[in-house]
């Protein structure tokens, strides 16, 4: 079984079946390259991945440990969506930063969040822990307790720090660490937008038309900061319209239409190779277009 | 005599302060809570406070002050000992109402692109609308929410109706009850009211732009 | 102890006579500005006990009207007994007293205003046969004539002569008294809830407070000695003070609430 | 009874419409002219006029009413023989100045672009306005206008300050009189009220469709 | 003298100092291209022309005659310029169309107003000889005087119509006719514009970047249609960054920079031959940008 494993995902909206039966695999380090026609499901599929959306039928298994099965979906398995969903990290076409916050704080906030989240239970843990000691013991102990938890914060805080610092180097946005949003152009902004998503260290990170909202200009700047990623075994799903740069980078594409996989290969395949006639005609299209 | 007079007006003027502040400590929270009612997805509540907010600010606040505060008596129940409290009362809900309809119009203008990238980060609901939407929010109603808070100002004028001693009411007995300058003490009270506006003027500037740091 | 704005006490003649009941009841007494115009939404709500503040007795106020529709009696008030004569006077500008001054020349004023409700309202109907211009207060009336909104106002003879016969008034420079003839004379009585037996419990009091000469005493410190008027009956010894209605709750609460609007002499801030 | 107090409410209503609609047909066109003074290139009338509007937004309408109506005679000019006529000037210079504001915004939010495209094709400065900027402005001006229109509605009950017979003056006249307490009549003026502005909202409603067919 | 003859055109604002002395001459059915760099003045120029500003110093002579003359300027030259702008049309970088109005009334606008003003003009002129002639005659002439005035009146609608739909079909928008322009294309909406300027039969058309609002596809459309107007022999002034469409189209280039004409003669003598320092470096970096 494939680090990622999804089988038969579906998904209607009301009438309109846009996911009919999704199923394929993916390697730790590879990345997917979707592509397909508008309207095609694609950006419902990420959606899904991420758990915006729940399908209505359908497996996921992530290395291995089943996290979603639509046939059990009942209380719990929404309950835990939070936790699960943080083994994937999605990049919006809108970039969605938080506009009120500067790079770093966007960066840093979900993190931050989840570490003042684990720090309280810990202290709620050791404090239940002080019950069972003698009234004498007790105040030598909570003395303990209160450096531990002292250092707990720090290391976390720390840790968060240098973290985002080797992510805003990683995008080359070192020196807009406290710009806000509104300050960068719209490369800039979505290669926060990638940092921050990174910050959680997701398994699986996902790009909805990472560049389509940019200038041509732009582009490059944050296609290489995907091929970055690449190169230091992100493994990771890319929802794109540059062909040029599915073929290139991808080690998986998978040509989308009408809500089911028409078509799925290396980019060799599918690009030189293609099998089908929908295929065919949309990467015909494609190619006129960019002429 | 001019002494006197402004030092009645003032403490004529200290009860509609008071009106002022403690409607807007309580509406400016209730009106949330209204605008959330208005979206909920539960149907008939969204209906019931749809339907409130609209006989709310489709009838004037004069007539809801003498509803609420001669109301509850005549229907049986215990009548308001404390007039006062029923103009707050009347005036919270009257402005909840208000408040609810800007809120409204800011959480619904925030994209639903925020909420998602706050999940997509495994945030809770609750810290979603907390750390991301609540400032965003601020921001936009800080300009129509300045404007009602204004609007509040002079309104507060209205208690007189169930005989809370305001300011005007304050400035309209002094000039019968001595028929020398009588039109003044009515004046003198405009410049109380001006005073005030001036000072919220000011003080919403600087507000707006201490959050002028972002744009949305 | 008052709603007041104002930094100066709350005296006159009623103030003083509620509270001169109060202390022989054993009880407080807090006093309430009102809009008169609201006064039975007052007591009805409770907001207070009793609307004493030169309140003119009429048949009609005392037994409502009867509704024929729902067959039934509808409003009304109760009573204590009467208090002080009074009269409907007419007020005018001092220039204009002249061309007032009979009965044929306040028939030709553009506009009369009284008190929305008031003794004076009904006046203006019944002598004059004018629809009258309703003032909130009747002291608003005083703006009202010098500013020229009315021409003429019709008010308490009792508050004219504060305001204006007398030579200290504030009015004494600027307004004109003119008597309305054939009006009649009418009596102040304090107004409660219907059914209530406050009424009998004040008028007990007051009949004491007459026949140890407390009310005369009142009345002259105002300068109303001349007018005040008995009907409260002989001071009853023997008298079994209720047990239950609205005077328990006086007791419960230790304390009555007095409905007034601005009215001197009866009641205004010196 | 029922029905005389119904039809004593309706002639109160009729007063409170009239009121409406005589201040909405003078403070229209004057809020426009008031809206050019503010904006004049001339700095003292510009000057004047926003402090004009500056006061009267910054009081309450009551004392405005209060000023307007008492004010000449105890100054001891001639005095307001209808007190009907010194509500409609209180309301027509209270709502000319809220008007203006509006116009001031939605004329400046027309872009310069539209009058020099007028100017290159030979059109005079009021054809420019009439035949060009004109009908943008209604277009934009028509939400916030409808919501002091709405204001309006409910304002008028605030003629009754100066004895003015409007409904809620009539709703209280008949407890009065009759002794009976103020809240039924008070409660059937509501659904004047509402009713009122619900055929506001529906002729607002229709308005705005009608002017959607271009876009700004 | 030439056609249009522009000397020493001078334009201050405040402390800055815009147009720095502009002079040059254009001859009837030529094209200006006016290029230069950001800031340089050339929207101001445009400007002047049209009387949107007034020039500080300088004289312009059309066809012989002396149109505008900043010394002799005094109440009567601001008072005819309404007239005098007819003779030049402008069409604005954003387009500026009447949102309230269809194309066709877009384009009929202020021809109609013209024709009403004249209409009038006429009707108080014949109304007034009817003053001469006794109440007999009077009737008669009046009936006829109607006659008239509608014929003139109809005339004038009809030449209008007829003038508006050869337009739209000079600018290939004759099935939008009856479109507001929030329904066109931003390409359709500057060939309304265009069309709009030509309505008024100016003697020189004037072009603010007519297509640098314009997305790459839809520029092509436009230049088409500026292309065309050529053809028919209409003078114009054309400020723009497309060098290709200046090259190809202009008879006469000007480099603009920093307030005066840096470089002026045929495309072949600014592109190829630059004479001035400053052209060179201009040209040379609109030409990386390009590729
Ligand atoms: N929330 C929703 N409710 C209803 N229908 C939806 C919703 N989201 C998507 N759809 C529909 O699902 C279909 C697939 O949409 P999707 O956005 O996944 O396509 P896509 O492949 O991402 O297209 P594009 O390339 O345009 O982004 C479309 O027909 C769309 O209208
Ligand atoms: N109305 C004005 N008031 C003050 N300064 C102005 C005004 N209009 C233009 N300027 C200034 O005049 C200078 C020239 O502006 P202009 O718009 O004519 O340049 P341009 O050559 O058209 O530039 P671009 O290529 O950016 O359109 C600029 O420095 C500009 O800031
Ligand atoms: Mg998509
Ligand atoms: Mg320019």
């Amino acid at each position: 079984m494939a680090f990622l494993e999804i089988k038969n995902y579906r998904k209607n909206f009301g009438e309109n079946e846009v996911l009919k039966g999704i199923s394929f695999g993916l390697e730790k380090g590879q990345v997917l390259a979707v592509i397909g026609s508008s309207g095609g499901g694609k950006t419902t599929l990420l959606r899904c991945l991420n758990f915006l959306e729940i399908p209505d039928a359908g497996e996921l298994y992530l290395n291995g440990e089943k996290l979603f099965d639509a046939a059990e979906l009942g209380k719990k398995a929404v309950k835990d969506i939070r936790k699960k969903r943080l083994h994937f990290g999605l990049v919006f076409q809108s970039f969605n930063l938080f506009p009120q916050y500067t790079v770093f704080q966007n960066i840093t906030l979900a993190q931050n969040l989840l570490d003042k989240e684990n720090f309280k239970n810990q202290k709620k843990e050791l404090r239940a822990s002080l019950k069972e000691c003698g009234p004498d013991e007790r105040k030598e102990k909570k003395e303990e307790q209160k450096r531990v938890l002292q250092e707990i914060r720090s290391t976390q805080k720390a840790r968060a720090e240098e973290k985002a610092n080797s992510l805003l180097d990683r995008v080359g946005l070192t020196e807009k660490r406290n710009a806000y949003p509104y300050e960068l152009s719209g490369g800039q902004q979505q290669r926060v937008a990638i940092a921050r998503a990174l910050a959680l260290n997701p398994d699986i990170l996902c790009f909805d038309e990472p560049t389509s909202a940019l200038d041509p200009e732009l582009t490059g700047e944050v296609l290489k900061v995907i091929k970055g990623l690449k190169s230091s075994d992100s493994t990771m799903i890319v929802v794109t319209h540059e062909m040029e740069f599915a073929r290139n980078v991808a080690d998986l594409v998978i040509f989308m239409a009408d809500g089911v996989i028409e078509e799925m290969g290396t980019p060799a395949e599918v690009f030189d190779f293609p099998k089908s006639d929908k295929t065919r005609a949309f990467l015909q299209k494609s190619l006129e277009q960019t002429l | 005599m001019f002494i006197e007079i402004i030092g009645e007006l003032a403490l004529g003027f200290l009860t509609t302060l008071e009106l002022f502040a403690l409607t807007l400590v309580f509406a400016l929270p209730l009106g949330l809570l209204v605008a959330f009612c208005t979206m909920s997805r539960f149907y008939p509540l969204r209906m019931l406070f749809k339907l409130i907010v609209w006989v709310v600010r489709g009838t004037p606040l004069m007539l809801q002050l003498l509803i609420i505060f001669y109301g509850p008596g005549l229907l049986g129940l215990p009548a308001f000992s404390n007039r006062f409290l029923a103009a707050v009362i009347a005036f919270v809900i009257n402005y909840a109402c208000y408040f609810s309809e800007i809120y409204r119009g800011g959480i619904q203008s925030i994209s639903k692109g925020q909420y998602e990238a706050g999940q997509v980060l495994g945030m809770t609901r609750s810290q979603i609308f907390m750390r991301v939407v609540l400032l965003q929010v601020i921001r936009r109603v800080l300009a129509p929410m300045s404007n009602e808070v204004m609007t509040l100002v002079k309104d507060t004028s209205l208690a007189n109706t169930i005989s809370v001693i305001e300011i005007i009411r304050v400035a309209t007995t002094i000039s019968s009850t001595y028929a020398v300058n009588i039109i003044f003490p009515i004046l003198y009270a405009g410049v109380f009211y001006l005073a005030f506006i001036g000072i919220l003027t000011l003080l919403f500037g600087w507000l707006e732009k201490k959050l002028n740091y972002f744009r949305v | 102890v008052t709603m007041s704005g104002c930094s100066k006490e709350l005296i006159g003649f009623d103030i003083e006579l509620a509270k001169a009941v109060a202390d022989k009841l054993g009880v407080g007494v807090s006093f309430v500005e009102i809009n008169w115009d609201t006064k039975e939404a007052e007591l009805d709500n409770r907001s207070i006990d009793a609307a004493w503040n030169g309140f003119t007795y009429t048949k009609a106020r005392d037994e409502g009207y009867f509704d024929e529709d729902r067959n039934q009696q509808i409003g009304g008030l109760d009573f204590t007994g009467m208090y002080m004569e009074n009269k409907q006077v007419a007020v005018v500008k001092k220039e204009n007293a002249e061309k007032f001054g009979t009965l044929e020349g306040l028939k030709s004023a553009k506009s009369m205003v009284a008190e929305a409700g008031s003794a004076g309202f009904t006046t203006i109907q019944d002598v004059f046969e004018k629809e009258p211009v309703p003032a909130k207060k009747q002291l608003d009336i005083f703006t009202e004539v010098s500013s020229g909104a009315s021409d003429v106002g019709v008010i308490d003879a009792v508050m004219a002569g504060y305001y204006i016969t007398s030579e200290t008034g504030a009015y004494h420079e600027s307004l004109s008294v003119v008597e309305i003839e054939g009006v009649e004379k009418e009596f102040y009585a304090v107004g409660c809830r219907e059914k209530s037996n406050l009424p009998a419990v004040f008028n007990h009091v007051l009949a004491g407070l007459w026949a140890d000469g407390t009310i005369r005493k009142i009345g002259e410190k105002y300068g109303l000695q001349d007018v005040l008027v008995n009907g409260f009956g002989e001071y009853d010894e023997n008298y079994q003070f209720p047990t239950d209605g609205d005077y328990a709750a006086v007791l419960k609460a230790k304390k009555f609430v007095v409905g007034y609007t601005v009215f001197a002499p009866m009641a205004y801030k010196g």
